[in-house]
């Protein structure tokens, strides 16, 4: 698996994923300590998709985003600290305060937004990619999202609109099981990649939990849209190791704690590249361990630096209306 | 009658569970309804009474269950639709104003669309700009459509009942924010018609017509307005399509001075329609001009210190009542 | 094709076919001499998809029609004055004159309604068919729609419903080439068919202009629904004789004339049908004349009727808003 | 400036080719917009000159293509995305009202939508009840929109040049029944400025607000009323958000008397907002209630017999006013 990818980048990865393993477990400790404004997402188990994903994109392709938007963010290129202060309202916010965890956007890195209607960025991002199209900048667009999100009509639209007009966006399909709290065979019929076959596009299933599959098979789904032939369906396979949301505390009744487990303890994305390249002798514990140390300080420096900040002034409410 | 107290949310659940009770037609679904009960747990233990076949989790397909709700409703059952998020009315617009709304009408009264969709509305819950819309205004544009906008448990069981007992398509909005509040709720059968306001509180010196989570607001400045020696009438006209004019009117006459209170956005909105219907009919009566005080118009935004100025208050609505009636 | 048709149910295929075809010239000459208020979407050329399809339905199985509807109408049942009383927006139509060509539902027949909205009783039918499974009372119901009408993604949401819950409905595709004036090459990437086989529908294609193919394959389809076996997709091949309605007059931009002699000469369904019954000596030249002078002379009486007929009352306007 | 009478239809196929010439980044895309033009012709040409790159025909995929409008628009293209009939907004909202109206804002202003959503607006084509709808209420009601609603082609042109130039999202409405309607439009570049109305009669008796196809009537029964010694003032908003409260307010202080007309269902419609704010603004100085007058709260009927008495006409303006004015 590991032949294309070198060393430095799998640290990269490694440094990466951890990042945002520690941002989440602040997050969730933000939301318990009732420090942090309504709920949050966590992306906590699923960081191999985003990270794979976004290693395999330039700084000016685009992304969007969803309600679990955090990792997305953060692979992306966006920075702890402005993170942090979003999520708790303040005016050194992303978006000054005004989106919060469900609508992080960050233009500089291509993160066009995260959403908060289930599906609602798919029109976004296959338009952002007509629209590199037109402009003939080489850009290709990346749309995340949920199994659940295969229940709006929209993809369907979109997808044969992309697949038509060769548009060069790849479709990215976090199928982490459920949708809020039911399994996805109780709500959708058939395979998910057959809904996005029928367009004639290209699509593939890769697990979700070992980040150097998901970089190099969207390096080729890349490499295919930015030579004009068109779009692409990537099915990951992942879990969300925490709840719908911060407080979906007693998931008993719709997931068994042993399927938690055996993700956590057999199938953890950090795990599965750590063991790899130590076993594989191209690194030890030390250096990954020294990843983690810098990566939870940023973390802890990031929302020292968000607690801290100010919240934004109740004048600026009817700023950024109008452009 | 007993005088025990209930939350809204159990209200609600009372209602689903009675009808469903007294009519086999009846059935619920919508995302995560069954076995997680809502993400409200407003719905928590309606499967097990009644079982998958009639409390029935959908796939995320607004447009679609939407309109499977109306070719149901249209061919024998009587459907409870439910939408998580009010905001998400902007994916099933298509099935409730150019479907379930005109069925009925362009069949030339033939088939009916018995049908309700449950919705919620409400802001400050820190849920920003894409989870916190109030769009009633929007449905109570169509005709062909009711708009049921409770206030209170007791409001929200009977007219719940209502709802599902009518004939045509109702949209009825629950404000989030209301789930938990407490209210005395009779246990015998009952329901509220459609179009009677209610005056929750008597008063001879301005009136203030408020809807859903405004009428606690409402109520609260009147208490103010007390203390300073206002006379506040609070009326809650429960439903907005069709809206009580008469009351509303009447009450202006009375006391001479008025302000709609409402959560939607103030442009274009349900105050823009109750405060020129009060305008036009108690012209005559009015000593100063009806005051709007809807949601600021911008999208709801994330961080507490912006959203909270978003949203009338006791505050700001006392201040606006004495201020009308020129005292400072 | 025919040996499990037997001539009278053949005759009774052609008699509706002839039908349905005297109807629709009669609606051009109508909206040509100005008599009729506002357009209408000629079904002339489709003939056989409504009638094989309705052929294999009983009177409470239900169908829910589109703007191109007439056809549908009188398949499943509606008499031909009162719906040109409708088109004309008379008080005697089906529907108080409150519909008109786009709207006509007729209960009675199990006709729940035509829509101008593209695609818009996807949910209606499928609806009817899952009210049909709750009361266990055996119908099942039709969903008609266009090639267009599969841009719609609401096709997608609830043939995903349909087939997770197997639901008795059955989705008629009138692929008739053309949706409006633009080619269905131009708007739909990928096979018709995969749209709902994705979801693992039965999905079948069949010649739409072979009133026997499609009563056969219907038949099939529909005794499968009954057996709570699911829905299924039939995709009919067929063309429209006339434009998109009756006032897209030069059609040559879009589409050739050739196109349309060769539809018209060698895939004509009432051509098909008569010939096939001729050769196979099961019936003359006679009895389908006289079936088409007998329809003919109720279009004739129809049309006369509906002429006559008084308009609604002005104070009619806001009755039947609410029930 | 010359003074050539063009069609409504020709000024806004003028205004979108001007502008596709003078700036590459916008581009038309919708159901048919390219060789047929769209149903109604009013595109006719455009693909001949810009090419199927530029002019391109789309799925009947409404809420996908408008989704992809809005990504485009985010990424430095200047989409106009065309929904033929105003219907259809049914199917798009959820891109309209939860994407482009508030990613600028959610983004904290980082992220832009400068997008036009062209699309028709009223009846009397006996087109029925889902092809005959004026919504343009929906979307006035949501901050981050800007509306437009021309009355003449010069209004047109001026107008869909500044919605293409501007740089939030625009839904601009164009009445069906107008596409034929002829005006002088001078060949010269010129835009119309957002929020400001335009007074298309002065009078001194009676204010008639009016939108759209309104406008005509609304002259109409001026007209009527200078017969019978009524100055009638016709103003015409020209955009109903942002909403010019200052012209009709003062108009209505100088006349003391206002009607609003709309082509919108009354109930929750235009007429409500603008009804409010003049009886508001101009309280001190109205001498009859301000009255509205919408379209009928129907579903729109098919029959012409039906259809012909939902919208306000020429005849019931001028007796409206002529009531409030006291003559009879
Ligand atoms: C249109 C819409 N419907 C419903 C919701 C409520 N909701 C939020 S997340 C979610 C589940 C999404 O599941 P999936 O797409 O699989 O993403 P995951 O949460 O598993 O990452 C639902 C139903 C929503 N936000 N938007
Ligand atoms: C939602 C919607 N979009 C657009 C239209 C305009 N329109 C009417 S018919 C039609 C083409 C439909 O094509 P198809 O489904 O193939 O049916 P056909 O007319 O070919 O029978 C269009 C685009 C509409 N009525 N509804
Ligand atoms: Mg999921
Ligand atoms: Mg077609």
């Amino acid at each position: 698996m590991t032949e294309h990818i070198d060393l430095e980048q799998s640290l990269q990865m490694y440094q990466q994923m951890a990042k945002i393993r520690a941002f989440e477990e602040k997050v969730n400790e933000l939301y318990k300590s009732a420090k942090m404004p309504g709920l949050a997402h966590l992306y906590s188990g699923e960081e191999a998709v985003a990270v794979g994903v976004c290693e395999a994109l330039d700084r000016d392709d685009y992304i969007t985003s969803t309600h679990r938007g955090h990792g997305h963010c953060l692979a992306k290129g966006a920075r702890v600290d402005r993170m942090f202060a979003e999520l708790l309202g303040k005016e050194a916010g992303y978006c000054r305060g005004k989106g919060g965890s469900m609508h992080i956007a960050d233009p500089d890195s291509g993160n066009l937004g995260a959403n908060a209607i289930v599906g609602g960025s798919m029109g976004i991002a296959t338009g952002a990619a007509m629209s590199a199209k037109m402009r003939r900048s080489g850009q290709v667009a990346v749309c995340f999202f949920g199994d659940g999100a295969l229940g709006q009509g929209l993809f369907y639209e979109v997808a044969n609109m992309a697949a038509l007009w060769k548009l060069p966006v790849i479709y990215v399909c976090e199928n982490n099981l459920y949708g809020e709290y039911t399994h996805h065979t109780e709500t959708a019929a058939g395979e998910f990649i057959a809904r996005a076959q029928t367009f004639g596009m290209r699509a593939e299933i890769v697990d979700g939990q070992d980040v150097h599959a998901v970089f190099m098979a969207m390096q080729k789904l890349v490499e295919r849209a930015r030579r004009g032939e068109g779009p692409a369906f990537l099915q990951c396979d992942t879990y969300r190791y925490y709840g719908h949301h911060v407080g979906d505390i007693n998931r008993a009744y719709y997931r068994a704690k042993e399927e938690e487990r055996e993700w956590m303890t057999n199938r953890d994305p950090l795990k599965i590249l750590s063991t790899r390249l130590i076993a594989q002798k191209l690194t030890d514990a030390s250096v990954l361990e020294r990843i983690e140390a810098d990566v939870n300080a940023e973390v802890e420096a990031g929302v020292a630096f968000a607690l801290d900040a100010p919240f934004p002034d109740a004048r600026e409410v009817d700023e950024d209306v109008y452009a | 009658m007993s005088d025990r107290e209930i939350t809204f949310a159990e209200a609600i659940r009372e209602a689903l569970a009675e009808e469903m009770r007294r009519d086999a037609r009846v059935f619920i679904f919508g995302e995560d309804v069954a076995e997680a009960g809502t993400p409200f747990k407003v719905l928590s233990g309606l499967v097990e009474e009644f079982g998958t076949a009639r409390v029935i989790d959908t796939p995320i397909s607004e447009p679609g269950f939407s309109g499977i709700g109306v070719g149901a409703a249209m061919t024998g059952m009587r459907p409870v639709v439910d939408l998580m998020f009010g905001d998400f009315l902007t994916l099933a617009m298509d099935q409730i104003a150019n479907q379930a709304a005109k069925v009925h009408y362009m069949s030339g009264g033939k088939l009916n669309v018995p049908m309700v969709f449950r919705t919620t509305m409400g802001a400050t819950r820190r849920s920003a700009a894409q989870h916190s819309q109030s769009l009633h205004a929007w449905v109570s544009h169509i005709p062909g459509l009711k708009v049921a906008i409770p206030s209170t448990p007791y409001d929200a069981k009977g007219l719940l009942k209502t709802a599902i007992r009518d004939n045509n398509p109702v949209v009825f909005f629950e404000d989030k924010m209301m789930f938990k509040m407490k209210g005395v709720v009779p246990t015998d059968d009952y329901t509220i018609p459609f179009g009677v306001a209610d005056v929750k509180r008597a008063g001879s010196d301005i009136t203030l017509v408020a809807t859903s989570s405004m009428v606690q607001v409402a109520l609260g400045a009147a208490e103010m307005l007390a203390q300073i020696g206002i006379g506040a009438e609070v009326i809650d006209p429960r439903t907005t399509l069709p809206l009580d004019k008469k009351t509303c009117i009447e009450s202006a006459k009375k006391t001479s001075r008025a302000i709609v209170i409402d959560e939607g956005y103030e442009q274009y909105g349900v105050t823009a329609e109750i405060a020129s219907v009060i305008a036009e009919g108690a012209f005559y009566y009015l000593d100063a001009p009806v005051k709007r005080m809807g949601a600021l118009n911008v999208p709801v935004p994330f961080s507490p210190t912006l959203e909270d100025v978003t949203v009338p208050t006791e505050q700001t609505v006392f201040e606006m009542a004495r201020m009308l009636c020129g005292k400072s």
